[in-house]
C-alpha cells in the first residue's frame, strides 16, 4: 500500500493501527470507519480487503504469542475482547453484565426471528401483554422502533439493534440459532417430553411441592 | 424440612406448559376439564396475591372452560383415531402452545450465546484511555443545559401528581428490586426466614419480595426450606452450586 | 510457582491472567490486587516479584512482537496504554459523545436534588424502576456511591459527582437553581399529604426530611 504523506505524519504500519484501533474503541468498529480514520490521519485510504487482512493477520500473532484477547466480529463491526478460558479469573475483578430475565428473552426471541414485528403480534404468541418487556428492551438498546404497520391503527413495528447483535456475540441475523421447527416438536414425541424436560427442569421427587 | 424450586410463570400458555410437564401430558391430548380447574385455581390465586396480568390469565381460562364445554357435547361414532384430530377443539390451542414453545425454546438457545458472549470481556471504561490524558475517562457528553435538567425533574413530578395512589404504590416495589434487597439480605446471613425478611413491611413489599424469592429460586439461587408448620419458610442462599452439586444435593 | 487447584479452576499462566486484568480494568491496578484476584481464582497467591516479572515479560513480548501498547506504571498501579507513535491516528478516533436521555435526566435530577438518595426512594419518585439509569450515569461518572442508608437493607446511597457539576457549570451545588414549579405544585390543593412532603425535601432548608 503506498503511504503517501500529504498530512506531514509518518505512517505505522496498517496492523499497528488498526490494533491501536480497536484497542481504545469501546464499540464495535465497522472496516469503513477504520479505513476512514486511517485517510484523515495519513491521507490515503486503505482497502477493505487490506484492513480484513490486518486484522486476521493480527489474530494470528496473537494466537501464536499467547495473548488473552482476540478480535471479535459483533454486529457488522469488530471488537477486542478477551478468551474464554481468563473469565474465571476476569469474573473476580468485574461481574458480568446481568442476565436479561426469561421475560425479557422470551420477547426478545420473538422479535429476533419474526421481525419486524408488532407489539399485538408478539403478545398474541406470549399470551400476555409485553409492555413492560417492550419498554424495558428498548431502554437497554436491545430493540428499536423500525416503523409502522400497514395495518389498522398503524402499529409500532419493532426490530433488533446493532447491540442486541453485539450483546448475544453474532455478527448478523443470519447468525442467529436456528429456530426450532414446529414439525421438528411435531413430530417426534421423543423430542416433545424432551423438549419439556428441559424447559421445565426440576427434581422429579419434588413436584409435588409447587405453590 | 425439604427443598423445593417452585416455578414462575410467564403467562398463561406458561403455565399451562408447566402442567402439561408435571403431569407427563401428551400435548395433543390434554385433559381440558381437569386443566382447566387447576387453571382457574391458579388464576384465584393470583388475584388473591393482586398480581398485575390476570386479565391474561382470564382470557385463557375462559379459552380452555369453552373447550371443556364442547367436549362434553357427544361426539359422532365414527372414533377412529385418524379422523378425530381434525375436529378437535383443542386444536387451535395446541398449535398456539407449540408456536410459543418455538420461542421459549429459541429463547433458551439465545440466552446460551448470550451466555458464551458474557465470557468474553471487552475493555469497558478503559477503552479510550490509550491517549495521554485521563485514565478511565468516561465518555464525552453532549451538551445539555440546566434547562432540560429541570425539565426532566417536572416531567417526574408531574407524573406524580396524576395516578391515583394505589397505583404509585403498586409499582413501588419492582421484583428486580427485591431480588437485590433479598439477595444483599442474604449475603449477610446465608439462611434467612420469609417473615424476617418482610417483618413489619407492607403488602406491596411482601408480595414483590415473594415473587422476588420464587424468581431467585426458580434461578437457582437460593434454596426455599418449608418449616413444618407450614406457615413461613427458610430462604437460603446456593452459594453457586455447580449443577452436579445441585443433584447431589436433592 | 506452584498451582493447587482448590477452586476447581485450572490457573492459566500467571503471564496471561495480569495481562487479562489490565485489559479489563478499568483503572490502574496494584500489584496486590491482581495477586488478591489471582488467590480468589485459583487459591494461590502469587509473590509481589512473581507478579512484577510477568509485567516485565509482558512488557518486553509486546515491544519484540510489535505491539502497540505497554504496561505503564501509573499512580501506584498498573495500566495498559497505547504508546506514542499511534496517537496521530487515535486523536482521529474520538468516542461517540453520550447523549443524555429523558430516563437519565430524570434520574439525575431527583439525586441532585434528594442526595444523598437511595435507589427504593428514586424508584419510588419515578414510579419506575431506575436499574439502568443508575448504572448508566455512574460509567457517565455523573453520580457515584456515597455510603449506605441505615434503612432495611442498607440500601446503597447516590450522590452527584465532580463531573456533573462541571458538566451543568456548577460551582457548588448551593448553585443548584430553585424550581419556582415547585412553589406552584405545592399551592395546589389537589395534591396528597404524601407529595407535599415529597415536595417539600425539595427545599434545600428541609433536606433533613427526607426519609
Amino acid at each position: 500500500m503506498p503511504q503517501h504523506k500529504e498530512k506531514g505524519e509518518v505512517a505505522i504500519p496498517l496492523m499497528q493501527g488498526i490494533e491501536a484501533l480497536l484497542f481504545v474503541a469501546d464499540v464495535p468498529l465497522s472496516v469503513e470507519e477504520m479505513a476512514t480514520l486511517w485517510e484523515r490521519a495519513y491521507g490515503t485510504r486503505p482497502s477493505s480487503e487490506e484492513v480484513k487482512a490486518a486484522i486476521e493477520a493480527l489474530n494470528r500473532v496473537y494466537e501464536e504469542t499467547g495473548r488473552v484477547f482476540r478480535i471479535q466480529r459483533w454486529g457488522g463491526g469488530y471488537r477486542l475482547a478477551t478468551v474464554a478460558p481468563v473469565s474465571p479469573l476476569l469474573q473476580h475483578y468485574k461481574q458480568p453484565e446481568a442476565k436479561l430475565s426469561q421475560t425479557l428473552l422470551e420477547t426478545l426471541a420473538i422479535i429476533a426471528y419474526r421481525q419486524p414485528i408488532t407489539k399485538p403480534e408478539i403478545d398474541h404468541i406470549r399470551g400476555v401483554n409485553s409492555d413492560y418487556a417492550l419498554r424495558r428492551l428498548q431502554e437497554l438498546e436491545l430493540i428499536t422502533v423500525t416503523g409502522r404497520s400497514d395495518t389498522v391503527g398503524r402499529p409500532l413495528l419493532y426490530g433488533t439493534t446493532q447491540r442486541f447483535l453485539e450483546y448475544f456475540g453474532l455478527n448478523s441475523l443470519n447468525d442467529l440459532p436456528e429456530l426450532p421447527e414446529l414439525k421438528q416438536l411435531l413430530e417426534n414425541p421423543e423430542i416433545r417430553q424432551e423438549h419439556l424436560r428441559l424447559l421445565y427442569s426440576f427434581e422429579p421427587e419434588n413436584q409435588e411441592s409447587t405453590a | 424440612m425439604y427443598r423445593v424450586r417452585l416455578p414462575v410463570f410467564e403467562g398463561p400458555l406458561d403455565l399451562l406448559l408447566y402442567f402439561i410437564r408435571r403431569d407427563e401430558l401428551d400435548i395433543y391430548d390434554i385433559p381440558v376439564a381437569r386443566i382447566a380447574d387447576e387453571f382457574l385455581a391458579y388464576v384465584r390465586l393470583m388475584e388473591e396475591l393482586d398480581l398485575d396480568g390476570v386479565g391474561d390469565f382470564l382470557y385463557l381460562a375462559a379459552v380452555l372452560l369453552h373447550i371443556k364445554a364442547q367436549m362434553l357435547l357427544p361426539r359422532p361414532p365414527a372414533e377412529t383415531a385418524e379422523e378425530a384430530p381434525a375436529e378437535d377443539p383443542r386444536q387451535e390451542l395446541v398449535a398456539r402452545l407449540l408456536n410459543y414453545l418455538r420461542y421459549k425454546e429459541a429463547a433458551g438457545r439465545l440466552d446460551a450465546c448470550a451466555e458464551a458472549r458474557r465470557r468474553l470481556y471487552t475493555r469497558g471504561a478503559a477503552a479510550g484511555a490509550g491517549n495521554e490524558e485521563a485514565i478511565a475517562a468516561p465518555p464525552p457528553l453532549a451538551p445539555v443545559s440546566m434547562l432540560e435538567l429541570l425539565g426532566a425533574l417536572r416531567k417526574v413530578l408531574e407524573r406524580r401528581v396524576h395516578p391515583p395512589d394505589h397505583t404509585v404504590r403498586r409499582e413501588i416495589y419492582s421484583v428486580e428490586a427485591q431480588m437485590r434487597y433479598v439477595q444483599t439480605q442474604l449475603q449477610q446471613q446465608k439462611r434467612r426466614s420469609f417473615a424476617a425478611l418482610v417483618a413489619g413491611q407492607s403488602r406491596g413489599f411482601v408480595i414483590a419480595t415473594f415473587l422476588a424469592v420464587l424468581e431467585l429460586a426458580r434461578q437457582g439461587q437460593v434454596w426455599l426450606h418449608l418449616q413444618e408448620s407450614g406457615d413461613d419458610f427458610l430462604v437460603e442462599l446456593t452459594e453457586a452450586l455447580s449443577v452436579e452439586e445441585t443433584y447431589a444435593a436433592a
